[in-house]
């Protein structure tokens, strides 16, 4: 089971992973978008790393609700509603939880997916992030009965397999699709950014 | 990178302070980040936003007669929806809040979820979006045309509205009509250095440039070799000229059901005849002199199309930085909007009448 | 060189032509070049010039409040006196003409030509120069300091005082008095590049600004590493703010004698409690954001020193083409000068009041 | 002698001369001014060149007053003004003339010389095209007896050093003057194009 602590545990990770990462995601994002991707994440997450110290003891639906909120209003530009919805539905759908199993991963994601789609309205394809949380949303759903390690290696290994398909896509979301022919050839940013993020999280579960 | 600026992290903060320094007749405030009149009037408000990067827009156009509000995000990102509802509480007045949007995701995303919030105030609230971009084709493909420099104008007539008393629909009417009768196309010589990324977002040769960029120094729809004045002027402004009947669904606000209605809106063609209000803007590094030399040619264009311009406004209103490059900006103007062009504006960036 | 242009040797001429095709409130004069208001007034005609590339200056700011003509001369290079003597005839409406020149020896070797000219034909005239930057430290082994951003300051209040039906002796002490009450420092990043000579004028490393920069690319007094915004303008505001007791000779035109006579004209000190308006002005390439980021710095520094700045302006008035950069000037204002400064302008450039 | 023909050869090949020039006094004025010198030069002659024809017939003072009234109008900047004052004296002293001994190319220059001073104000040493006016007066004056190209091949030498003497000069008047010390070490484009005016007419006797 994964416990409140390695969930701050993560979101600490997460923004150590952002900092590292954010001249990756900018150049990613300078190729088929504006150059600010990897600016905006470091922003929103050294935000919610601030945050952490007043949310330790807290449940779980709190501190991801909070993390939503603080990623709603430091990240800006289409990646911080994205995310910040993202992590104040899945706050909401484990609300009181204390520690997550394999299924309250899936419901995490499943969550956080179907908030994309309810703030972005993408459609696979359309060369976002939403590509990558959709298949490990069906790859989690199918693999419920794994321990959580195990569990998260499947859904990273998938969520790298996604990321890297969004390079031949064409985009139609996002600033990414003004480029049209153009936008082939790279990766998404929020895509790789999301892959990050599960990354993250399956090293702080694997380093204790 | 050289840059006139201390920290890539404080150009924002330190933007503002100089604003707040430079111009009493305004309330900046920096957490979160809005602009304000000093002294608010009894009427709309309306308020704009968007990523920073673009001065004189959005802030500069805040005082009487254009804005209400403004919210600056980041280098070229969406504000957030805090600092939109913080900066709408402070400038209504009873008689409701406008938006008026450039049409990017981010900045769409993060406006309904304001919206959203001040409608939950039981504030009177709408937001207007604004599309102009024909370098941008289709909708169906795409996140849409974008907002560009018809932002301007419709921010100073909007404005005018307003500051005359007219109503919160009448207003939001207006900015839809601004929006279904005007276009914009845009270039770029070179591209610009967000300071936070230290390096330019793309790279132009000698010989090249760049046709249908927007405003955030992302790449354009075409790569081209480089050209004489005319021969871009002629470009932009036949493109312009010729777009006939964009087509797109976009989302309001319902007031009455709390909730999201959708809209199909389709741009008004430019026939001959056409009275217009024309902008030639500069996306920053460009100077004034060379954008006379295009006024020229676009003169002589409508001229031979028998499309008259009847107002110009000729600098830089809304830019990219330090781009080198400039946007067209064609606004087919009726007697109401004619009438609230020609009315008073005075803010830092745009003084007329 | 990358320009939006069509032919190095026709920008100027279609720059004009493009001024005249957005202002028909300007009368524009193609041979020779140069620009008066449509509507004459019948008042001292206030008239300026100067080489292109700096616009707005001059030909922006022709209109009510402001100059009745303005001569530009071939890029970065001083008008003839035929174009000076024309425009003069034209706008002078027999209450006489004032000159305002840069101290520039080719602007002055001109314009005392064209006073001869002027005078020959019995029409009472007068040429004052403005020599307000300090990186020019001494008059006696130099040609004297330059004129820069003072000028746009001068143009509005003497333009002002001519509007308001000053003589031509009042207005041109009015103009000494700015003059001598004013002082510039400017710096750049980068060079620009004149049409017609196709590269940089200069070149400054990546790591490298020039400080004490003119207005026509060329290069400054020193050069220095690249520093923070913050230090440059503590250079910069510093150095304006401590130059004492600068003296010079210039010749002004005796009216009586029909001939040069020379005066010794000494600039007033700035002192604690001094009122000031103040200038931010970009070279043409430095972006609004930067030029707040400087004002912020200024504005603490003029505090610190008990400085109250009274007026301030900032934005891109007197520019080096696509040179980035900014200067800061600052004026030693009294009841005269603010009044003036207060007093409406109408012009493409500026708009005021 | 150098016949009234002669001088509208010389004005002819001196446009020619500032044609071919052009870069080389405007990088001069890169170093030390502000990049236009061989701009204004070539615009100027240009126009004086399309000017040869009406002046065909004229005595040579008409040729050289109308040379720096054309100068006058169309160069600017600094050396417009000298440089049209330069003619205009010239042409003033030799009015009616319509052949030049070496006595009349020595009034000639010293009007040019002095036209220059009048409005320059300039010294020895301020490295100015005054400088190598100067030195060409003496040593005209000197050689009065040489018959007219001895003599210009003696003022053309005299023109040349005195052009590169300027280069260790600290400038002390026009723009290159602002740069104090930085002005050494460049040699002043005024000065480079007065010395290519007197070659350009030692080359058209030489020619014929
Ligand atoms: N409509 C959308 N639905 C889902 N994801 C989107 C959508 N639009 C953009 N994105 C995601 O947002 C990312 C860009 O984020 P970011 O660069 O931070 O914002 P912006 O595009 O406003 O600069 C894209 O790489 C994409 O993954
Ligand atoms: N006061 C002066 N007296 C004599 N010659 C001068 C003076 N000032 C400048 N010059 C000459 O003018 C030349 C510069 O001419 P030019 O570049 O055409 O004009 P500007 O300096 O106005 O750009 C200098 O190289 C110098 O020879
Ligand atoms: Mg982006
Ligand atoms: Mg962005
Ligand atoms: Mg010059
Ligand atoms: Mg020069």
């Amino acid at each position: 089971m994964i416990t409140e602590e390695q969930v701050l545990a993560w979101l600490e990770l997460s923004a150590t992973v952002m900092a590292e990462n954010k001249e990756f995601l900018t150049d990613l994002d300078a190729a088929i978008g504006d150059a600010d991707h990897g600016i905006n994440m470091n922003r929103g997450f050294s935000k919610v790393k601030d945050k952490l110290p007043e949310l330790a003891g807290k449940d779980i639906g709190t501190i991801l609700k909070t993390t939503g909120m603080t990623l709603m209003s430091s990240v800006g530009g289409a990646s911080g509603p994205l995310y910040g919805t993202v992590f104040m539905k899945a706050g909401q759908a484990l609300a009181g939880k204390t520690e997550l199993g394999s299924d309250d991963l899936c419901t995490l994601f499943q969550s956080g997916r179907d908030g994309i789609v309810q703030r972005g309205k993408a459609v696979a394809g359309d060369k976002t992030m939403f590509d990558v949380w959709a298949p490990v949303v069906e790859v989690a759903d199918a693999n419920r009965g794994l321990e959580p390690l195990a569990f998260l290696e499947m859904c990273v290994a998938t969520a790298e397999e996604a990321r890297d398909a969004t390079a031949p896509m064409q985009a139609r979301k996002g600033r990414a699709s003004y480029l049209g022919e153009r936008s082939i050839g790279h990766i998404d940013p929020g895509a790789a950014s999301s892959t990050l993020l599960l990354a993250a999280l399956r090293d702080t579960i694997k380093g204790g | 990178m050289k840059k006139i600026i201390n920290d890539v992290d404080r150009v924002i903060v330190e933007t503002l302070e100089g604003m707040a320094a430079a111009h009493p007749e305004l309330k900046v405030n920096i957490d979160p980040h809005y602009i304000v009149r000093a002294h608010k009037g009894n009427k709309v408000a309306v308020i704009s936003g968007g990523g920073s990067g673009h001065e004189p827009l959005h802030g500069g156009f805040v005082g009487t007669g254009m804005l209400d509000g403004a919210c600056p995000g980041e280098m070229f990102t969406s504000p957030t929806p805090d600092q939109m509802y913080e900066c709408a509480k402070v400038a209504e007045s009873g008689k409701g809040v406008l938006f008026l949007v450039k049409n990017y995701t981010g900045d769409v995303m993060n406006f309904e979820t304001a919206v959203e919030l001040v409608a939950g105030e039981n504030i009177a609230v709408q937001a207007i979006l604004v599309d102009d971009d024909v370098a941008v084709k289709d909708s169906l493909y795409t996140a849409g045309r974008r907002g560009v420099g018809l932002t301007v104008l419709m921010e100073k007539i909007v404005g005018a509205a307003a500051e005359a008393g007219c109503d919160l629909d009448t207003c939001a009417s207006l900015a839809r009509k601004v929006n279904l009768n005007g276009r914009s196309l845009g270039m770029a010589l070179t591209s610009c250095t967000v300071p936070a990324a230290g390096k330019p977002t793309f790279q132009l040769a000698d010989d090249e440039m760049e046709i249908g960029i927007g405003i955030h120094g992302e790449p354009g729809i075409k790569r081209m070799p480089f050209k004489r004045a005319d021969e871009i002027t002629e470009i932009l402004t036949t493109t312009i000229l010729d777009d006939k009947g964009y087509s797109r669904t976009l989302r309001e606000w319902d007031r009455g059901a709390g909730d999201w209605v959708e809209k199909t809106l389709v741009d008004k063609d430019f026939n001959e005849g056409d009275e217009m209000i024309v902008l030639v803007n500069s996306m920053g590094g460009t100077p004034l002199s060379e954008l006379y030399v295009v006024y020229r040619k676009l003169a002589e264009i409508c001229k031979g199309r028998k499309i008259k311009i009847v107002r110009s406004l000729v600098g830089p209103y809304i830019t990219s930085l330090e781009m080198q490059g400039f946007s067209i900006t064609l606004l087919k103007a009726d007697a109401e909007i004619l009438q609230y062009w020609d009315a008073p504006v005075r803010t830092p960036g745009l003084q007329l009448g």
